[in-house]
């Protein structure tokens, strides 16, 4: 596990996950009855879960569950640039991707990996497009983000706790923006794919030229029409499949993005009659 | 900013004071009166057994993932139980990223010594062949929200989490040396009913923290410097731990039989 | 258990209140200004008290009930009508009541109006950075030497020595230093020549043979000539002809540290006579 | 009670330090008294304090670092921190030998090297620790071996003035009975480390300073 770790209780040197010790059965991507393994239609996404205002001490915050991906953002409002940085007129955004240990099916070790810098350097990507960032000169956003648990769909599930997070943080944003994933399978489209899913598609092996990939989106569906801030897509779909992929994604998002307004309507109704009545 | 939050920044003592003398906290709990709990199990399918618990606003979670190991050669019959802490930076202003500070090490080496004290779980119970193979517990207890008493809430999701844990059936065959584990989780752990409740009091500048088992019996505590105090005051702490004991162990126990019948 | 030290007349140890009295005898005129500390006679009888420890109860102390007055000194707290000590050390009580802990420190903490050997560390504007060995670096202003003046500059290099007095010394200030008195007179004080031997001595050691009635620098005397600056932060500054006896007078000094003062006076007296047959012999030869 | 011994001014570098053993638990503390402090951790109205111990094997692990965290906090509680604003104040602590009383001995050298150094103290300080054998009876400053059997190990540290608790910690299992008694016979054994460090005072200040 790395250098030896003094800033944590150690276990014993070495020891492996019993999954490994488990028999491998054969396993197919779809469940027996040719539909998806938790019985969805192919394009349907999971179900959402969204609350705000989860961490007292955050200027916002956010928690969501896409089906079993559960994710925690909690967002510190512009407060000012560590000392020695330059000055610069825009607003600097710090992203921090965190995943717990348990979060996985196999433990992943507390210390820092590769997966999380680099989806934390994407969140900052798609975050920085939808900061207004010239409104704040010489100060600092943090977002930071803690997966509680992976299912699947995690930088969609990501980037949509931190947009709901800065909106519950009243920082000036263009729009509210929203992630989705999708995936291929020889040829299927499937919306919101889980975590089984997304490994199966990992291991196929692609010298047969067989259609698979995943695509991850993040767009801002109501600003100037639909304006899509990051878009990730791993393995090998054919162009026009991708276009088609797309609108899958741009409609998927509109869903999400209604049920997340809806979310924080709701939010601010709420705060307002619990103003009037301790004001009153 | 509110008047209120101005007067807190420039004159924090002024502004505890006038608290302290109606004895009261900034948040209108009585000195004595501990915070309300809620505890969720099973909240994180990926790890064997996990928990939610929410002490105020604190909110921890907490995960135990099993591997397994090969034991210590100076006690060949024992498993391990790893605890530890994560602070993320998410939970507070005050905590930064990076490796874990002061507070995450003193939390990790505080629950270490309550679960060996305790004598809750018997690390012999975790072993499955002597000095070939044995359960490693990683309890990693992650913090979302933290505004102080992590100490209780932080042991009390340990404790349910470790009465949520499911290991799935280890089978070893000695001649071709090949371990086989069955694929389903279905074996709970065996805890000694004596969970512990913590109980840990913060006044400003000290902090004492008396961890009873059911019996009534101490088994940690850990006051790291701070305020003077008398002897006779651990007493009343030690009242008051009792006082909670049972509280928040019927409630593990009411969370746990509702588990058992709905799974 | 109260343990009296013989103290016979002659006999006066020092410390910091005793030492500002016994600065304060080179200017008679700033006498009369400074009234804060109060003038103890010369001869006075120190009595020593007992060995303290932190939080140890000196006596009680009710401003409206006891009516003397008395004065606390460096080591003392009061709290709440008690006097307790804060640091380990010797308790002692001058004739005039005036309480105060004579401990044994490295450690030095900068007071008003004592004389301190500092190090120039670098020049910034119009101010010299000197090193005290305190938490903080002093400053001294070109303008604070004798005869100083706009235009004549007085030229310091990085790593000369200065010996100077604390003009301002708190713990809520940068400590400054002066090498000037009240009539802008050097009084011995400014920078000092070369060729000297500069050693750290721990205070009680400093403050031990600076005392008038120690003849333990007399001694030393009468072996060689040598002139001797102690500085109250632990800096002790000899300048003799030959390298060899610089040495000799700095070892001796160390002696101090460790033993008493008689033994110190017999052993320093061994030692000078063995150096200079030593000497004379080299000479014959 | 096990033989306390103990040696004050041991190094020439520092401004306090002091050789101190409990029965074969030997510590090595020196303090560096109110000096200069690193930009970022400078206070503007009181002193920072930074505790240092490193165990006698091996690389300071989590144990030690939140022994370091207990031994600061009782530390900072005692010294009088607002009299050297901006200045830092730091204790080494060296174990030399451990025989399981580890935290006794370090905070009683670190007492023992704030004394040297004269830095200024509400009170002193002296820790004790106690194990509570099977047959119940209260053992004061047991060995390694003796603590192994222990049902429960309890250290507390105590102001010099009205022996009050200024920190405790205690594993094992044991009633509030048994806690209160240990708790007492702490305090009586506590009276007799002040007296060995007013010994140790008084032999230091007699020695150097006898003028007649």
């Amino acid at each position: 596990m790395g250098s030896r770790d003094t800033r944590r209780i150690m276990g014993p040197e070495k020891s492996i996950p019993y999954s490994l010790l488990q028999t491998q059965e054969k396993s197919s991507f779809l469940g027996e009855d040719s539909s998806r393994r938790d019985a969805r239609s192919a394009v349907d996404p999971r179900k959402y879960f969204m609350s705000l205002g989860v961490i007292s001490q955050a200027k916002g915050s956010s928690y969501l569950e896409v089906g079993n991906t559960k994710v925690c953002c909690g967002v510190y409002g512009p407060m000012d640039v560590q000392r020695g940085s330059d000055f610069n007129m825009s607003c600097k955004v710090l992203c921090e991707v965190k995943m717990a240990p348990f979060s996985c099916l196999v433990r992943r070790s507390p210390q820092p990996d590769k997966q999380q810098k680099e989806m934390s350097r994407q969140l900052k990507d798609a975050l920085e497009t939808v900061i207004i960032l010239d409104k704040f000169p010489k100060s600092q956003i943090d977002v930071y983000v803690t997966v509680i648990e992976d299912d699947g769909g995690l930088l969609a599930a990501c980037i949509t706790a931190a947009g709901l997070a800065l909106c519950h943080a009243n920082i000036d944003v263009y729009d509210l923006v929203i992630g989705a994933t999708v995936l291929w399978h020889n040829g299927i489209l499937y919306a919101d794919p889980t975590h089984y899913e997304e490994e199966y598609e990992g291991r196929e092996i692609r010298s047969s030229g067989s259609e698979g990939g995943q695509l991850t989106v993040g767009m801002m569906p109501k600003y100037a029409n639909g304006q899509v801030t990051l878009l990730v897509q791993g393995g090998q779909v054919s162009a026009d499949n991708l276009c088609e992929g797309l609108e899958v994604v741009v409609e998927i998002c509109q869903r999400i993005y209604n049920l997340s307004r809806k979310t924080l309507v709701e939010y601010v109704e709420q705060s307002l009659e619990e103003n009037e009545d301790n004001a009153s | 900013m509110t008047s209120l939050e101005t007067w807190k920044t420039f004159e924090p003592e002024s502004y505890y004071k006038s608290f302290l003398e109606k004895n009261k906290r900034p948040d209108g709990r009585g000195l004595m009166k501990v915070r309300p709990i809620t505890i969720k199990i099973g909240t994180v399918t990926t790890a064997e057994g996990s928990s939610t618990v929410r002490v105020g606003h604190t909110t921890v979670m907490c995960g135990i993932k099993a591997e397994i190991a090969t034991p210590a050669l100076r006690n060949p019959d024992e498993g391990f139980i790893v605890p530890n802490v994560e602070l993320y930076p998410c939970s507070s202003p005050k905590i930064k990223m990076g490796p874990p500070g002061e507070k995450a090490m003193g939390t990790s080496q505080f629950l270490k010594n309550v679960l060996h004290s305790s004598g809750v779980l018997d690390l012999k119970d975790l072993c499955i062949v002597p000095n070939k193979l044995a359960w490693c517990l990683y309890c990693d207890v992650a913090c979302i929200n933290y505004d102080g008493n992590l100490y209780d809430a932080a042991l009390t999701a340990i404790m349910a989490a470790l009465q949520n844990v499911r290991l799935p059936v280890v089978s070893y065959d000695a001649e071709n040396d090949k371990t086989s584990v069955a694929s389903e989780r279905t074996l709970p752990l065996m805890i000694k009913l004596m969970d512990p409740t913590a109980e840990d009091e913060s006044q400003g500048s000290g902090e004492v923290v008396v961890v009873l088992l059911e019996n009534g019996s101490l088994c940690t505590t850990h006051k790291p410097g701070g305020q003077l105090i008398l002897p006779n005051i651990l007493d009343d702490f030690v009242k008051l731990a009792k006082k909670r004991v049972k509280v928040v162990n019927n409630l593990i126990d009411r969370v746990l039989t509702e588990r058992m019948d709905t799974s | 258990m109260t343990m009296k030290l013989p103290s016979n007349p002659h006999y006066v140890d020092l410390n910091h209140p005793q030492q500002q009295q016994h600065v304060l005898r080179y200017n008679p005129r700033a006498l009369e200004i400074n009234s804060e500390t109060k003038m103890s006679q010369e001869v006075a009888g120190v009595e020593v008290l007992k060995v303290v420890l932190p939080g140890d109860e000196v006596l009680q102390y009710n401003p409206d009930r006891n009516k003397e007055r008395i004065f606390i000194g460096p080591g003392l707290r009061w709290e709440d009508n008690v006097i307790r000590a804060t640091r380990p050390g010797l308790l002692k009580k001058t004739l005039k009541r005036l309480y105060y802990v004579d401990s044994h420190q490295k450690r030095y903490i900068p007071q008003k109006r004592e004389f301190v050997i500092g190090t120039v560390l670098k020049k910034k504007g119009d101010n010299y950075i000197i090193d005290i060995g305190a938490s903080e670096q002093a400053t001294i202003s070109y303008l604070s030497f004798e005869n100083a003046s706009k235009k004549t500059k007085k030229e310091m290099k990085v790593g000369d020595l200065i010996f100077g007095q604390l003009l301002v010394a708190n713990k809520d200030m940068e400590p400054e230093l002066v090498c000037i008195d009240t009539y802008d007179r050097a009084v011995g004080m400014g920078p000092l020549p070369e060729g000297g031997l500069l050693f750290n001595v721990s205070l009680h050691v400093a403050r031990l043979i600076v005392n008038p009635k120690n003849s333990f620098l007399l001694t030393i005397s009468k072996m060689f000539k040598y002139t001797i600056v102690v500085g109250f932060n632990g800096r002790i500054w000899v300048k003799a002809k030959k390298q060899g006896e610089m040495v000799a007078i700095m070892n001796c000094i160390l002696m101090l540290e460790v033993m008493t003062l008689e033994e110190a006076n017999e052993n320093a007296l061994r030692v000078l006579s063995s150096f200079s047959q030593h000497n004379s012999k080299e000479a014959t030869c | 009670m096990s033989k306390h011994a103990c040696e004050l001014n041991f190094l020439s570098r520092s401004d306090g330090s002091a050789l101190y053993s409990i029965g074969n638990t030997v510590a090595l503390a020196s303090v560096n008294g109110p000096g200069e402090v690193k930009k970022f951790n400078r206070l503007y109205n009181r002193a920072y304090l930074e505790v240092s111990y490193s165990p006698s094997t091996g690389q300071s692990m989590i144990g030690e670092r939140a022994l370091e965290s207990v031994i600061t906090r009782t530390v900072e509680q005692v010294i009088l921190v607002h009299l050297h604003p901006r200045t830092a104040v730091n204790v080494t602590i060296q174990e030399m030998q451990s025989d399981g009383l580890e935290l006794s001995t370090s905070v009683n050298a670190a007492c023992l090297s704030l004394l040297d150094a004269g830095v200024q103290m509400k009170s002193t300080f002296a820790a004790v620790t106690c194990c509570l054998t099977p047959s119940s009876t209260i053992l004061i400053e047991p060995t390694a071996a003796e603590m192994k059997e222990s049902v429960a190990v309890a250290t507390f540290v105590l102001d010099g003035q009205a022996l009050n608790v200024l920190s405790a910690h205690q594993e094992g299992c044991l009633n509030a009975e048994n806690f209160n008694a240990c708790l007492k016979a702490c305090q009586t054994a506590a009276k007799d480390v002040f007296n060995f460090y007013r010994q140790a005072l008084e032999k230091k200040y007699h020695t150097c300073n006898e003028i007649s």
